[in-house]
């Protein structure tokens, strides 16, 4: 008998607590307090728990500073291309400028890490954002591409003119206290500029940033110059890179060109498409799940960037949209078959 | 007189190794940066073919340009058609399915520096006190052969004028009846066996390394942005300027500013004309 | 609702937990006899990694057969465990090979670092982390860079765990390109010499050294060519060679790229005599293949002997041992070194009669070993094998010539088995 | 030229490749005019504005506003001067309320020196100041409807925003690229008044538009383009009479005598 295709279809509605705590908030009951507050809460209480919970095995504590510093690359390319629409695969720029300035900072000047990461956040920011200056009026695939480029061309001229130590790099630049330090100045950084961010683009510079996105003709007809704001939103994303990149110098105390390897500009962009676009938690969680699994697979020998790059084209074909997006969809609605 | 020779042959090698990213990319605006790793896999599958299954040399190349063209029509048709139109995750899907290739192909045994590919013809000749091997004047006249080739498809097929009306407007193609999608998977097959035809005319020059595939994608993406993404005749024109460029560096300032030539071109350009020598994009973009 | 949530928020704890998780299953392979575990960090997907890991696997597996190491009274086994750095390929971070060699001393509980990783860089990078640790770690391939020692000698309280077995670059060129080149000038009264170099520091660096040497010993040499890692056009500069009637052509790459050089010196007929100071692709057995046997008479400098077929000393069961267990005739410089190195960390802790660092550094000072390539002797300030031309002196490089199909050693005299041809197209074209 | 003269073109053309887009264009619009810009389709009107306020670099001839020339000046330096637009494809920021897309120009250093329109934007916070701007055309305050999406809009009120966006800025003059286009009757009787209530506030306006019957009881004067050319200038009558617009506009029978 064959059977009678009903027309139904899914439909997705609201739950009644989000309905409640949307936009204007009439916060009453502790239960949508907690549904408000859990998942941030959860995220935070994650991440400063974490170091604790792997002091069992110190090898994965190396592992989570390494995320760290992904993910703060992360979140500037996701704040970079989802809030002021400029795609930039040249994260391997911030790190190296970054690791670079700092390792000079401590060798040449001799200055303590407490100094040299600020100044190196900041210098680094500074060197990146002029660097990339001409080539801010580029839009779309030629800015990626030209963003693809310019931590390539640093590498080979520092190889060629065999600059600040040529192929063999610096060696000497202080490491920091205990390791303790390390992670919790890595993730007090990480969380300060994840919520710090997530304020940002709700002040009026974040409207100006986010209509540079949108509308960049229709900035320009407002009397805005939007060169100096891309240049701006630059800067920032730049500066939080070359804090990894500093940390990541102090971290191994060396300094060399193959901190401009394409991995650093890969994997952020990689965890961001993952964890999701444009939620700047998303990226974290990106972060969180893609550098394990690479170290996980280790084991694997020469496989590992393989089947790495398999998981990765997953993630990408079936969850396009990212974790984040989908957990805080299944988060906030319900779905249920509907007779038509 | 030897900077003109191995000019004209390192300029046809960059326009044998652009020509498949620049089909790609002009028919279905996909940035295929999987480009360099269907070129090392033609080569190793034609090796294997060749000393494994002691297949005589041409049936080897058919087979493996067969092989290639299939894979490179599987790659769009189940994995990069979902993410059509999403520009960051169709490069970042292409780089890691090129990448899963690259590191599958490491891992099976493409290690070191063992593999190679025989030439087509032995010895060499002396043409004006500079000794150049058969096997490089090959290069050149296989090179021409191919764009011309490529340029005949393109003009006067019926397929071929298909796939440039996809290039020009993707909507104006649809009303036509021009199954996109079809044809993308066309231009995907095709693009992969223009890296492949590159392949096993260069191949034979060197050895069958992984680390080429990136070169070959660094390179592939320069000549294509130099001469506008998307434009054909723009990427051979771009593909004898970079080449050029390269061999008179190496004459005069030395090898070592080789590849710091190719990326600068990429970044001066992008600057002065971020559409290329022939691209259109910009020149839409700029009118209100 | 309450299901909900609670199975939702499971979504970012599931992160923690696989993080948490996971060292838990990596670290729960109890033992017997608590085994000795070297931890190896090598670039396994490359010449110089998988050869030291089969050098030093094999080494291991002779020492369990005999029985294991004799630590005080008690006989404990050696135990590998291998991680893949990828620090040779580019555009890789140093970072990587950092990470691996830290996995392999926290997580992998490694009591010594045989190997160490492959890049000067990388193997530079890792001193401070190794020496935090205060683990024995002697390097064994890739790496010539002189400043390892030098390093080592500017703060030997800080890096006095840090041993190499293998060559570095300034004796190799004074005491063993030098003399050759000589050896080969006064034989063929050659005096002009092109060279070229690849674009790394160590190569530049030492060609700078030959070219500065040659001049003075009445050499006419041509300016440095110095060509980027993944060049794949060589022709230029080998016309530029030919032009200048170049006799000998001194190549220090250590890309694979140097087979399409060989091919095209070949191809192109070029009157002088390729001199491998440093060329990885033309060590192996395999290259004669690779380049169908246009490689025909080119030198090639390997490091420290025994890795070619040669009578250095008496122990040179190594090669037969090599080609039974691996099937293949020992490739890179790294095999013979790795293998030395194993042993040489045998007879230290016998010596020193304990597991502890600090005793076993002076035991490793007074090592005094006959092994594959000579007597096994370290600088006490360099920690660097004390090299030498004379097998009963020190360790002996060796510098072999291709000679139709087969590897034959040429150089130091005491262990040469045959003498230098010069290409059949030079002798008309002097 | 005299001291109330807001702005004057000489000579302003431009070509696009083969297509002459603008040939010498002259133009001048005193203090507290309303210049009414008319013609058939593709004749340059868009140009002409995007001449003006700095989009498009015109090959010759020179724009001056207030006494300043201001001839390829870029766009942001234009709208600082006081010379602000709207655009015939309404651009506003669809992903933000609409009461915040009038935050970025606030932003703006013109709005910033100026205070935005009733001033308070220097000191106020921009939210009220925004807010305000939107109630003065036309949005009720009390309603929801400044605070939805601005993809959520109707194009009425999608045009009212565009008008606000200058607005913010404190504007001397505003061209407005076919702002009753697109309008039902309703909303037209509404914006009349609105733009009278503009004129005497004593901001200028150019009108470029296709409704005639509006522009002409609003305009004191008009000025005609075709084929990138000034045809006339006048006050609303002498236009409609004039011969060339009448073929410009409805074409003219050619009648040929066969001889």
């Amino acid at each position: 008998m064959e059977a009678v295709i009903q027309s139904r279809r899914k439909e997705r509605v609201d739950r009644g607590i989000k309905v409640r705590t949307d936009g204007v908030y009439a916060v009453s009951s502790w239960r949508e307090i907690t549904y408000l507050v859990a998942p941030r809460l959860l995220l935070i209480g994650g991440l400063v728990l974490l170091p604790l919970m792997l002091s069992a095995v110190p090898y994965w504590q190396k592992v989570l500073s390494i995320i760290c510093i992904y993910s703060l690359l992360a979140i500037s390319f996701d704040f970079l291309a989802h809030f002021v629409g400029l795609v930039s695969l040249g994260g391997a720029l911030y790190i190296g400028i970054g690791a670079y300035t700092a390792a000079l900072l401590n060798t040449h000047l001799g200055l303590p890490p407490i100094l040299t990461i600020p100044l190196a956040t900041i210098l680094g920011g500074g060197i990146c954002t002029l660097l990339l200056w001409p080539c801010l009026p580029l839009r779309g695939v030629y800015f990626a591409i030209v963003s693809l480029m310019f931590p390539l061309l640093a590498a080979r001229v520092i190889e060629a003119l065999d600059i600040f130590g040529g192929t063999d790099g610096i060696l000497g630049v202080v490491g920091l206290p205990n390791k303790w330090v390390e992670m919790y100045v890595l993730l007090g950084a990480v969380l300060i500029i994840l919520f710090g961010l997530r304020r940002l683009v709700n002040e009026d510079v974040g409207l100006v940033f986010r209509g540079v996105k949108d509308n960049d003709q229709a900035v320009k007809a407002s009397g805005i110059n939007i060169i100096t704001f891309k240049a701006l939103g630059v800067f920032i994303a730049s500066a939080m890179g070359c804090l990894g990149g500093a940390m990541l110098s102090h971290l191994y105390m060396w300094a060399g060109i193959s901190q401009f390897a394409l991995d650093f500009s890969i994997i952020p962009i990689a965890a961001t498409v993952v964890g999701g676009g444009g939620t700047l938690a998303g990226p974290v969680l990106g972060c969180l799940l893609l550098v394990p699994i690479s170290e996980l697979l280790r084991d694997f020998g020469t496989l590992r960037i393989a089947v790495y790059a398999v998981i990765l084209c997953a993630f990408i074909v079936f969850k396009s949209e990212g974790l984040m997006v989908y957990g805080s969809r299944k988060y906030q609605q319900f779905e249920r078959w509907v007779q038509i | 007189m030897e900077i003109l020779i191995y000019g004209l042959i390192n300029s046809v090698s960059l326009a044998l190794m652009a020509l498949g990213f620049t089909l790609v990319y002009g028919v279905s605006r996909l940035p295929n940066f999987a480009h360099g790793s269907l070129y090392v896999t033609v080569g190793f599958v034609t090796w294997l073919l060749l000393n494994r299954l002691g297949l005589p040399y041409p049936v080897a190349m058919l087979v493996s340009l067969v092989l290639i063209a299939l894979v490179g029509a599987a790659t769009y048709q189940f994995i990069l058609v979902r993410i059509r139109g999403m520009a960051i995750s169709e490069i970042i899907a292409s780089y890691a399915i090129g990448l899963a290739i690259l590191e599958g192909l490491r891992w099976g045994g493409l290690k070191g520096t063992t593999l190679t590919l025989p030439v087509f013809a032995q010895g060499s000749v002396d043409i004006l006190d500079v000794t150049v091997d058969f096997h490089r004047l090959l290069v050149i006249l296989l090179g021409a052969l191919l764009v011309g080739g490529l340029w005949m498809f393109v003009n006067h097929t019926k397929l071929g004028l298909a796939l440039k009306g996809m290039a020009q407007d993707e909507r104006a193609a649809l009303t036509l009846g021009i199954d996109s999608d079809r044809m993308a998977v066309f231009s995907m097959a095709l693009g992969a066996v223009m890296a492949g035809l590159a392949a096993l005319v260069l191949m034979p020059l060197g050895n069958i390394v992984v680390e080429s595939g990136y070169h070959v994608l660094i390179m592939a993406v320069a000549v294509c942005i130099v001469g506008g993404l998307g434009s054909w005749t723009g990427a051979v024109l771009a593909a004898f300027i970079i080449g050029f460029a390269q061999i008179l560096t190496t004459a005069w300032m030395g090898p070592h500013f080789q590849v710091v030539v190719a990326l600068l071109a990429i970044i001066v350009t992008l600057i002065s004309r971020p559409s290329g020598l022939f691209g259109r994009q910009k020149e839409l973009e700029e009118r209100v | 609702m309450k299901k909900l949530l609670a199975r939702l928020s499971l979504l970012p704890v599931l992160a923690a937990c696989l993080l948490w998780l996971a060292p838990m299953l990596a670290a729960t392979s109890a033992q017997a006899a608590q085994p000795i575990v070297l931890g190896c960090p090598l670039s396994t997907a490359f010449l110089y990694g998988w050869d030291a890991e089969r050098g030093i696997k094999l080494a291991v597996s002779e020492i369990n057969a005999a029985g294991g190491v004799k630590v005080g009274n008690e006989k404990r086994p050696f135990s590998v465990e291998v991680i893949d750095t990828r620090d040779l390929e580019p555009g890789v971070p140093v970072s990587e090979a950092l990470l691996g060699v830290e996995k392999l001393l926290l997580e992998k509980k490694a009591d010594f670092i045989v190997g160490g990783p492959v890049r000067s860089e990388a193997a530079l990078a890792a001193m401070p982390l190794i020496a935090k640790a205060k683990k024995i770690s002697i390097l064994t391939s890739g790496s010539l860079t002189p400043k390892y020692g030098d390093t080592v000698a500017q703060n030997p309280d800080q890096f006095k765990y840090l041993f190499r077995i293998s060559g570095e670059a300034k004796w190799m060129v004074s005491g063993e390109i030098i003399p050759c080149l000589e050896q080969i000038g006064k034989k063929y009264n050659l005096d002009k010499m092109a060279i070229m170099v690849q674009d790394v520091a160590h190569a530049r660096a030492g060609g700078g050294i030959i070219a500065k040497v040659m001049a003075d010993k009445g050499w006419k040499v041509l300016p440095l060519e110095v060509y980027p890692t993944g060049a794949t056009d060589f022709s230029l500069g080998l016309s530029k060679a030919k032009s200048a009637k170049a006799q000998v052509i001194l190549i220090w790459m250590d890309m694979p790229e140097t087979s399409i050089l060989l091919k095209q010196w070949h191809d192109m007929k070029i009157p002088a005599l390729p001199f491998g100071s440093i060329i990885s692709a033309a060590e192996q057995p395999s290259f004669w293949a690779a380049t169908e046997g246009k490689g025909e008479f080119c030198l090639a400098n390997v490091v420290n002997a025994g890795n070619a077929p040669s009578q250095a000393t008496p122990w040179t069961m190594f090669v037969e041992a090599y080609q039974k267990m691996w099937g293949v005739e020992p490739e890179g410089y790294g095999a013979s070194s790795s293998y030395m190195a194993v042993y040489t960390l045998k007879d230290a802790i016998e010596r020193a009669g304990s597991m502890d660092s600090d005793k076993l550094v002076e035991a490793m000072k007074a090592t005094d070993l006959m092994g594959v390539y000579g007597r096994v002797k370290f600088d006490p300030k360099t920690h660097q094998v004390i090299p030498s031309l004379d097998p009963q002196e020190g360790a002996v490089g060796t510098i072999f010539q291709w000679q139709a199909g087969k590897r034959v050693v040429v150089f130091p005299p005491k262990i040469a088995t045959g003498e230098i041809l010069l290409p059949p197209w030079m002798k008309d074209a002097k | 030229m005299s001291a109330e003269t807001m702005l004057s073109l000489k000579g302003v053309t431009k070509r696009f490749g083969g297509v002459q887009a603008l040939t010498e264009v002259d133009m001048e619009v005193r203090r507290g005019d309303i210049l009414g810009i008319i013609g058939p389709n593709g004749c340059g009107k868009t140009t002409l504005v995007n001449c003006i306020t700095g989009f498009v670099r015109p090959d010759q001839g020179q724009v001056i506003f207030q006494g300043r020339d201001i001839t390829g000046w870029p766009p942001h330096k234009v709208a600082d001067a006081g010379l602000t637009r709207t655009f015939q494809v309404m651009r506003p920021y669809y992903s933000l309320a609409a009461y915040k897309n009038l935050i970025v120009p606030l932003f703006s250093p013109r709005a910033r020196r100026t205070g935005g329109w009733r001033g308070g934007g220097r000191m106020g916070d921009r939210n009220t100041v925004a807010v305000d701007i939107l109630e003065e055309i036309g949005f009720e305050r009390d309603s929801y409807v400044p605070y939805k999406t601005a993809s959520s809009l109707p194009t009425g009120y999608l045009k009212r925003l565009e008008l606000a966006r200058c607005l913010a800025l404190r504007p001397d003059l505003i061209i407005c690229d076919e702002v009753f286009s697109g309008l039902s009757m309703s909303e037209m009787a509404s914006m009349l008044p609105l733009m009278e209530k503009l004129r005497a506030e004593g901001v200028t306006l150019i009108m470029v538009e296709h409704r005639l019957r509006e522009l002409f009881s609003l305009a004191n004067r008009v000025m005609v383009l075709n084929f990138g050319a000034k045809v006339c200038e006048g006050n609303s009558e002498e236009v409609m009479a004039n011969e060339e617009v009448k073929r410009a506009y409805f074409g003219s029978e050619e009648v040929f005598e066969y001889v």
